[in-house]
């Protein structure tokens, strides 16, 4: 477990940030889906990691607010924590929207690595993000920007699906497609390591936080219902 | 280098507890608590709660709002959970209620357990009947449940008092001599707003205010009562200059709470630097 | 853009009130106070106060701590003042005292005063004789210093509480109809201690907070007590998204404190964003 | 008046920083012993201007806390605020310790634009701070590094002296040579501008402003019994 100070390198892409640090030792490297906190005088951040290169992990921030928009020099910063996507299975779709891109590249770069075939379709708010899929290591397959969704690009028939998005497209997805398959969510924290019961999402059984028992769940796990009001 | 301390009957290893509601039941796995003169169970309640509604959280300047809600096993589950828990350092099980007979039954049940060494009354609770005020909101209403827990149990009493209890002074003059020392304070009752969409950010639209924010308010309560009374302090220690400054001010013994959750390695510093 | 607002009887051209002590006696030349709603006079009392020893402020997370101690020229001096003040906007003069009667005796003898447009009762100010308790501690001495000021003065009163007055719903329930509003609040008690010499930093040991980090606080007593009273917003309005909070929260007007000191021209950001 | 963002060009000195910003406009510059608050996020602080160049303000920023050790890339920048030394007097003895070097290298340069010749003794608690030196326009004619105190260079004779440094120090000068002169003084701060009676100072003419009708004070109308405690 990696809890240290590290300088942060950044480049903005305006409506984006990619940042990385590192390398860090082989032990504290995460898995798709695993993230890091962030901290710096009273603010204490989640981040997916978007992919590695060298043993430095690789972010991708979208703007947002205080902290997003003025990402510090040097954090503290602590991971992996959390719970990984399955990256095992062959032929997944991959489903992303915006900042929700960081997890699932990740996936896709192992999934590349280990010869699994995927379809990974990615939706973005405004043409001019997509200069961010220059900086990545993986592709995805197909893109969406508004008004189109990325739920418009689906296949009718449901598929196995990893996914990561604002919730209106977990939800939109998770009404077409159904339950087979597994979202990663989103939720406020403060710790990130399981002790305060702050990121609490509603499950089948019970309040479940984002940070330890998340931030993949299966979605017939989730309470949708409640999950998007 | 800060070395054993002494309440009344308590002797802690060192001053630093882990708050309640910070670290599980006092088994929160990446915090070293071990290495915590005290460990401070989530409080428990007499049935399980389920707590609010998410969010639970928002971040507001130099502090946290939380509204986690008393989430909690219950009695029952917690007295299981006890059956083969391991403690990692000195125990010490928070307790919630409603009423007078809430606390009372809750440290009557578990007066039993060796390996709880006190109890911390949490007079924080909301009390539904009255509207959500604080169950230990006065004088009155807090001799109340101190009166009846403390027939209740053998075993020494912290008492948590909410930031706006009334008649403290009162309080803390006719109590002092029967329970173990006071924790000053819980949270502040707070709230935050998005300013885009004008609503309440929490689930439960109020929370608590914790963090280094409310160092300065809590510091100066420290400062006025220590000479007379046995206190804990709780409130913003999450650095370890403002560690030293409750040292100097007379806190007996310090509550950690948000420094934990902002940094699971806290207490070696405060351990190396206080 | 925030326009005209309506208490009770006053109105103002904005809702954006520079706050007691911070802004002279409604003179600070750098602020442009002409572009407030109102402006509040440092607090008057009857004698002349040299305020307390230096120093006088010490900065906390998101916090100012400030032990200014009612420095003032007293109530003769600032009747010579008044002869020949041009005031900038609406004008509310603070009044500060120990006693019903020091209250009383202020507002009536500023009552004939046509260029003051209401009065704020400072009911903070720390009460001498109870050992530095604030004069306004509960629903008995607010209650008395209200009766006696409202006899003394046909001008509107601003009621401006401290954040740990007792009885606070009674208070309000009590008064509303007979005030022009209630101001929440004044700062908190608060010190800060130097953890080099363990000494407290101010020269008068405690002060009162400010600033940033007590806003979620008072955000929660104003949108708990908005509904049914008419509320001035005090605490932490430092920036313009804070005061949006404010205003969803149902403020009827803002004062502003610690962010003139902060910045001269916030009052600019405020029209222009709020 | 200036209220304006600034990025901080900054020297790293060990114990001293020397940060620039501007140019700013003829008439919001300074004269010697005034000084600009610069806030960033709920902290305000009071700097004395040291140098002009090309109407950039050079600051001598020591490190003794939290701000100051980290000085912040771009700040808010409010001033100049105070009143100054007097510029205009002949054999003027210029006292300065630590940090107090600045004002009064200010005021040295202003002399020396005037062709009015004067005196200068330094004083520093180590002979490595003495580096600092090497980036100033006019250098002190004497320097003292402790255990050697800056008060033990004075002549015995009492001058006409513009001073400022660490209390201490004032007081020294004080017993030593009377109040034939001016000091700056320094106290806590919260608006700079004279609205919170905050930095107030004991005189003889009650409790005095160090931001409105200081920094600079005449040395009789000081207190000094009650200003050192
Ligand atoms: C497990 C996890 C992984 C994440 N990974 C990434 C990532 O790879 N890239 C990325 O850009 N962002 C990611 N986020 C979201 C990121 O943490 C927030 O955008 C960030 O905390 C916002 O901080 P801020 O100060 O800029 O804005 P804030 O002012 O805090 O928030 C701006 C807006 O975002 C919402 N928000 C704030 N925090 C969260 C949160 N934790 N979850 C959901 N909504 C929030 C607020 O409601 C508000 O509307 C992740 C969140 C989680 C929980
Ligand atoms: C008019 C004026 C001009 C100044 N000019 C300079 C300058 O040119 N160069 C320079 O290095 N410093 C100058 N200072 C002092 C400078 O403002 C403080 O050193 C700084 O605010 C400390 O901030 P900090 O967060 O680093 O440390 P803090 O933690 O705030 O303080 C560290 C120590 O300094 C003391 N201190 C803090 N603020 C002040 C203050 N305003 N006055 C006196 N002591 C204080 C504290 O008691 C503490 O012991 C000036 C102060 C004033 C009032
Ligand atoms: C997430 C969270 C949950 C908390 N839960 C409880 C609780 O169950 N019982 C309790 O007495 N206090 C609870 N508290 C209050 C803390 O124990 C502590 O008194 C308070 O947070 C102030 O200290 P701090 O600033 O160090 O966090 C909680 C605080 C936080 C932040
Ligand atoms: C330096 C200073 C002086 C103050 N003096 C007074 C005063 O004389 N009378 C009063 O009623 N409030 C006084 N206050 C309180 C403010 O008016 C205000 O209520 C409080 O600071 C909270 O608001 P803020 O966070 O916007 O500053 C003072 C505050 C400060 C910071
Ligand atoms: S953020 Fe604390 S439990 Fe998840
Ligand atoms: S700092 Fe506010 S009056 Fe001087």
């Amino acid at each position: 477990m990696l809890n240290e100070t590290f300088k942060l390198e950044k480049t903005d892409l305006g409506h984006y940030v990619v940042v990385f640090f590192g390398p860090v030792a082989e032990e504290n490297l995460p898995q798709p889906g695993q993230f890091y906190m962030f901290y710096k005088e009273y603010v204490k951040k989640p981040f997916s990691v978007a992919f590695l290169k060298e043993n430095r992990l690789f972010f991708i921030i979208k703007k947002v607010g205080p902290f997003t928009s003025s990402i510090p020099d040097e954090v503290r910063v602590e991971g992996p924590y959390g719970k990984p996507f399955p990256a095992v299975v062959t032929n997944t779709f991959l489903i992303s929207g915006g900042a929700g891109i960081a997890p699932i590249c990740f996936l896709a770069e192992k999934l590349t690595e280990q010869n699994l075939p995927f379809t990974w379709l990615h939706g973005e708010s405004k043409a001019e993000n997509l200069i961010l899929l220059d900086y990545l290591p993986v592709k995805p397959n197909k893109v969406s920007v508004e008004p189109t969704l990325v739920t418009d690009l689906l296949p009718k028939e449901a598929q196995f699906y990893c996914a990561c998005g604002p919730k209106p497209m977990l939800k939109g997805l998770h009404s077409k497609w159904g339950t087979n398959g597994f979202v990663s969510l989103e939720e406020r924290m403060s710790c990130g390591f399981g002790a305060c019961y702050g990121c609490v999402i509603p499950t089948t059984s019970g309040y479940q936080r984002v940070c330890k028992e998340g931030p993949v769940f299966e979605a017939g796990e989730l309470l949708w219902q409640e999950l998007c009001v | 280098m800060a070395g054993a301390v002494r309440l009344k009957k308590l002797t802690l290893k060192n001053p630093f507890i882990a708050s309640s509601g910070t670290c599980g039941y006092a088994d929160a796995d990446l915090i070293p608590l071990d290495k915590f003169g005290a460990a401070v169970t989530k409080t428990i309640t007499l049935l399980p709660r389920q707590g609010n509604r998410p969010p639970r959280l928002v971040e507001t300047p130099a502090g946290l709002v939380n509204s986690i809600g008393l989430q909690n096993m219950g009695l029952e589950a917690f007295k299981q959970f006890l059956t083969d828990f391991k403690k990692p350092t000195t125990l010490i099980v928070s307790v919630g209620g409603e009423s007078p007979e809430d606390f009372a039954t809750i440290v009557e049940e578990l007066n039993t357990y060796d390996l709880i060494d006190a109890f911390e009354l949490n007079l924080s609770c909301p009390n539904v009947k009255t509207g959500g005020e604080v169950v230990g909101k006065d004088y009155v209403t807090v001799s109340n449940i101190l009166e009846a827990s403390l027939k209740s149990t053998t075993k020494p009493l912290l008492v948590k008092l909410s930031p706006f209890t009334e008649q403290l002074d009162k309080i803390l003059q006719h109590w002092e001599s029967k329970v173990e020392a006071f924790v000053l304070f819980n949270t502040f009752p707070a709230m935050d707003i998005d300013p885009r969409s004008g609503k309440p950010v929490l689930g439960a639209v109020s929370g608590g205010l914790s963090g280094p924010a409310i160092y300065p308010i809590v510091l100066n309560s420290i400062y006025k009562y220590s000479k007379a009374h046995t206190l804990v302090a709780s409130g913003g220690i999450a650095t370890t200059d403002i560690a030293k400054k409750f040292i100097m001010a007379g806190a007996r013994a310090l509550e950690i709470g948000t420094g934990n959750l902002w940094n699971p390695a806290f207490i070696e510093m405060l351990l190396k630097e206080v």
